[in-house]
């Protein structure tokens, strides 16, 4: 793609689709503590998650992603992120992943400490392709899914 | 209608940059580029005589139909009963009070399930086929489930044909009442062998439906020729208005199926006891129905008409081949479907790219294309695919365009690989 | 909406000539006289402001929604389940959720006698009224017939009122699942008590169904304050499209409920064995909807949010008590009806005219009424008439129509006595 | 009615106006031969025949109707024109009747010599008002009803 069709096409950043054609967090773990799934009947999309916990942090997560390159990256970003927090960080960072996708307005004041999506910004775009919005959220779901037989 | 200028085969000839003009949409521009619309098997856009006939009717001529024995009431009557003539002529059905109007094709499609569906007896069967449009199979397997019949499925070849053997062994136990097939795959572009597929269904003793929802927007349809019992098809395909639809049947068909939907036009007589039906088609149309829609409608069928299938086909054929040809040149892209005989709707994958990442793209570039399971999940598994992504051309679709089409998505490609 | 300026209730005024402007119909001439359209309730003209929306809807931003990725289709599926949201406001439901498109009031009533009535068991009533429309009256039969189910009818006084008491005792037993009664009259007017129908029926463990096709048009419609479990609305008589209706229905009933019709966008997954369906409202939605008409109905609801129902129901009072002033001084006329609360719509009798022969008479002056059953024969053997005439009054309707009405009438007495 | 909405009236002829109030053939026949009836449900006009006939002719009619102006008086004037005709030749008639109703072009030339309509032309401006052709039609419809009891 030449450089003014790519400049137009801030929402496939570099990012997404080198992580989406090589990434850094897929495969899986052999002995997971928890796992989750994420299918988009729609598109076919499909992400499964085996997230290795440590008390209520996320020591290891792996997943395996057929998608596009929006799911297969964000799944990708997303397991990079979230290595590492704890169960309640992750599930915040997901709600202000979510506000961010759908431009909801600014989170109530009371969250002391937002947590910030660094990376996961370069979703932005897809505010205005509110179609494939879920594509990036697949992952999260997926997340949300497995957490959900945690309790904490 | 009268100003129908007769175009032999040989030299149809569509005046696109003409066509065009009348479509106000084409001149839009989306992420500042020129829209490339290659999305009408999803739904066509609209030409002014469409447009303006509705807005027309809303403005100078409008009020409900049927009941009134006013002015307004008695010309809106006419301008809506004129339509079912309109169509009648258009599939050449033998006669006015076989045209039945509905909401969209799939509501046709119900239309037959609910109530030709309540004649079948349990084991009794309905067959379609493995490239049908949910439209054409969902209301069939809640029959299924309400009824206690069977539903088969007949299945096709790995180019995207029906099976005719395996299509004809499924109706060998004589079960089959009724063969529920498409006209033409909104995913392949399959035309299928609408009228051998009637010869043996009747051979049978089947009866037979044809969705010509995507076929009867790119050739002349004649339900006697065909053969059909049943047949339907949707507005908005058609340069026509949403809203509207048609079912056709034959008349001893639709006499003998008890009504659908239950209000006001349907009726004969009302009394809390019982009620009984109006004549056909009305048995059919409870409640006010789409007016300023149908005139819509028959606006389309008019503006169609006029301009003639040879001339649309012949348009149609040539953009299919030159886009056959020219995404055969673009590295990694396969087309899914070599049928026999093809309609203007070409479905692709590219490797290492996924279908929506295709259609995000292209529309960054002001083409706009569809991609997923086209409403056909189970084609899609017999596939072995989760989605593909498809360009479909329409009456108004220029060559150009398709070369915009292949040039993108070698650029597309590059940006992945 | 923006734009929306309040009105109190004590100053609500219309600026009738300034509406009338936005109705180009309301321009032409029938039978060489200026029309006086007085057949509203029947269907109501359209503003600009609808007409307009939807030609340019067609001619700049249309394709085929929810299952596009590309930018004509975003936009307009986002037009189109804006205008959920704006329905939604205009009825004060929970939630968007809960507002599904359908033709028409009937295609409404219908999907309830199906999908709600697939949950009822033999032995289970419905109960309706003696002055419903045959839209509230005959897919009941249809499901009495189809599930053994007991189709109650609550009388009227000769007023025209709901016999409360006929009505509480005929919910005593408590096998009355479902009440289903109209919030207006079409033929008699009556605006029946709503919110005491729903407070009765629940008391007595049935649920509610207020046909508000006539009523959404008068008065601020609360489905929360009538207590009300479902309602149906057709756009037509709201100054909108034809082809588009709406059903609200409780969240927790639509979730109980199975789909209606089967097709595309009503699915979550389908394989040829079984389909799994998509959430509310989409669950009810199938195949390609009235797309254009929604966006239409959209513009209507705008339009007359913008007008303010404190202005209309007071335009609307004050033309149904002139009219019931001067139609008191037509020899050999009667009304038919004097509810208690009424909207704009006035039926009458004429001694020694039939009324057929006023409405082609009235028709002949340019005046369009409407005459003849009105979709109520049941009602019409209970007020032992074959037929009324009625007049019926909208947003542009003139005191000045309804005096010319009166004098016309006159001299039709005259030609015929 | 002033004259000049009378003049504008056309369809409502005199002629209507008055069969209508005071029909000359209204009532029951003591013994009829054949009898037959009419109901157009849209808007509850009935019509009901009684018919003596002298062979294959009509001897006398009488109707008794109720329904609008212009039902009533195409049962009074039906009844008129018909007394005495055979029944071949009411029917004649009939099928002429809805031809100028309905404004269908000439009958076939086979028809040697077309029946004449004579005072029933007073209905001929139904043409324009479709709606209501059915009011006029309906006593034909009864009349023939009645005939489908008889051979010949
Ligand atoms: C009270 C009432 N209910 C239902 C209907 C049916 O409306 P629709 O024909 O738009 O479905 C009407 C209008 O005809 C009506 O007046
Ligand atoms: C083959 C086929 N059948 C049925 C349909 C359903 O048409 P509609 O959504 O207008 O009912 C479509 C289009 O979506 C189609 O392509």
């Amino acid at each position: 793609m030449n450089t003014t069709t790519a400049e137009r096409d801030a929402l496939y950043d570099r990012l997404i689709v080198e992580r989406a054609r090589a990434p850094l967090y897929a495969g899986r773990l052999s002995a997971p503590d928890v796992q989750g799934d994420g299918r988009n009947p729609l598109c076919g999309d499909k992400t499964h998650l085996d997230i290795a916990l440590d008390g209520h942090h996320i020591q290891d997560i792996r997943h395996n992603t057929r998608g596009c390159a929006i799911c297969a990256a964000a799944a990708d970003l997303m397991a990079e992120h979230v290595r590492g927090n704890t169960v309640a960080q992750a599930l915040a960072v997901s709600d202000r992943f979510r506000a961010m996708l759908v431009g909801s307005p600014s989170l109530p004041v009371v969250e002391a400490q937002p947590a910030p999506l660094g990376a996961l910004e370069v979703f932005a775009p897809l505010q205005s392709h509110k179609a494939r919005i879920r594509c990036a959220e697949l992952p999260w779901i997926a997340l949300k899914e497995a957490f959900s037989h945690v309790d904490g | 209608m009268s100003t129908h200028t007769p175009t032999t085969h040989a030299h149809a000839q569509l005046d696109v940059q003409a066509i065009r003009q009348q479509f106000p949409i084409l001149g839009e521009k989306v992420h500042d580029r020129p829209l490339v619309f290659l999305d009408s098997a999803a739904s066509a856009q609209k030409p002014n005589a469409v447009i303006d006939s509705m807005a027309s009717t809303m403005r100078h001529q409008y009020a409900n139909i049927h009941r009134g024995l006013h002015w307004m009431s008695e010309r809106t009557t006419e301008a809506y009963e004129g339509v079912r003539d309109l169509v009648a002529d258009f599939l050449n059905a033998p006669s006015r009070e076989e045209i039945v109007f509905t909401r969209n094709s799939t509501e046709a499609i119900n239309l037959v399930a609910h109530s030709f569906g309540a004649l079948l007896k349990p084991g009794q069967a309905v067959l379609i086929s493995q490239m049908e449009h949910h439209a054409n199979l969902v209301p069939w397997q809640m029959l299924r489930d309400r009824a206690g019949i069977d539903l088969r499925v007949a299945p096709i070849t790995d180019d995207g044909d029906l099976d005719m053997d395996a299509y004809k062994a499924l109706l060998a136990d004589g079960k089959v009442a009724l063969v529920s097939i498409t006209h033409m795959s909104n995913v392949l572009g399959t035309i299928t062998p609408a009228k051998q597929i009637a010869d043996i269904a009747h051979a049978a003793g089947a009866l037979v439906l044809f969705d010509g929802s995507q076929s009867v927007v790119h050739h002349k349809t004649d339900v006697q020729e065909l053969g059909a019992d049943f047949y339907t098809f949707t507005g908005h395909k058609l340069y026509g208005p949403t809203g509207i639809g048609v079912l056709w049947a034959r008349r001893d068909l639709l006499e003998q199926m008890p009504p659908f939907l239950g209000g006001g036009d349907m009726i004969s007589t009302v009394t809390f006891e019982r009620s009984t039906w109006a004549n056909i088609p009305h048995k059919f149309e409870a409640g006010t129905p789409a007016i300023v829609e149908t005139i819509g409608l028959g606006a389309a069928i008019d503006w169609v008409s006029k301009i003639g299938f040879d001339a649309i086909a012949a348009h149609e054929a040539e953009l299919t081949a030159h886009a056959l040809t020219r995404l055969a040149t673009v590295p990694g892209l396969s087309i899914v479907g070599r049928p026999r005989v093809r309609g203007g709707v070409v479905s692709f994958t590219m490797a290492d790219v996924h279908p929506h990442d295709i259609a995000t793209l292209l529309d960054r570039n002001g083409i706009a294309i569809r991609a997923g399971h086209h409403c056909a999940e189970p084609l899609m598994r017999r596939l072995d695919l989760s989605a593909t992504a498809r360009a479909s051309f329409g009456i108004y679709t220029q060559k150009e365009e398709i070369d915009v089409l292949a040039d993108t998505l070698v650029r597309i490609r590059d940006f992945f690989v």
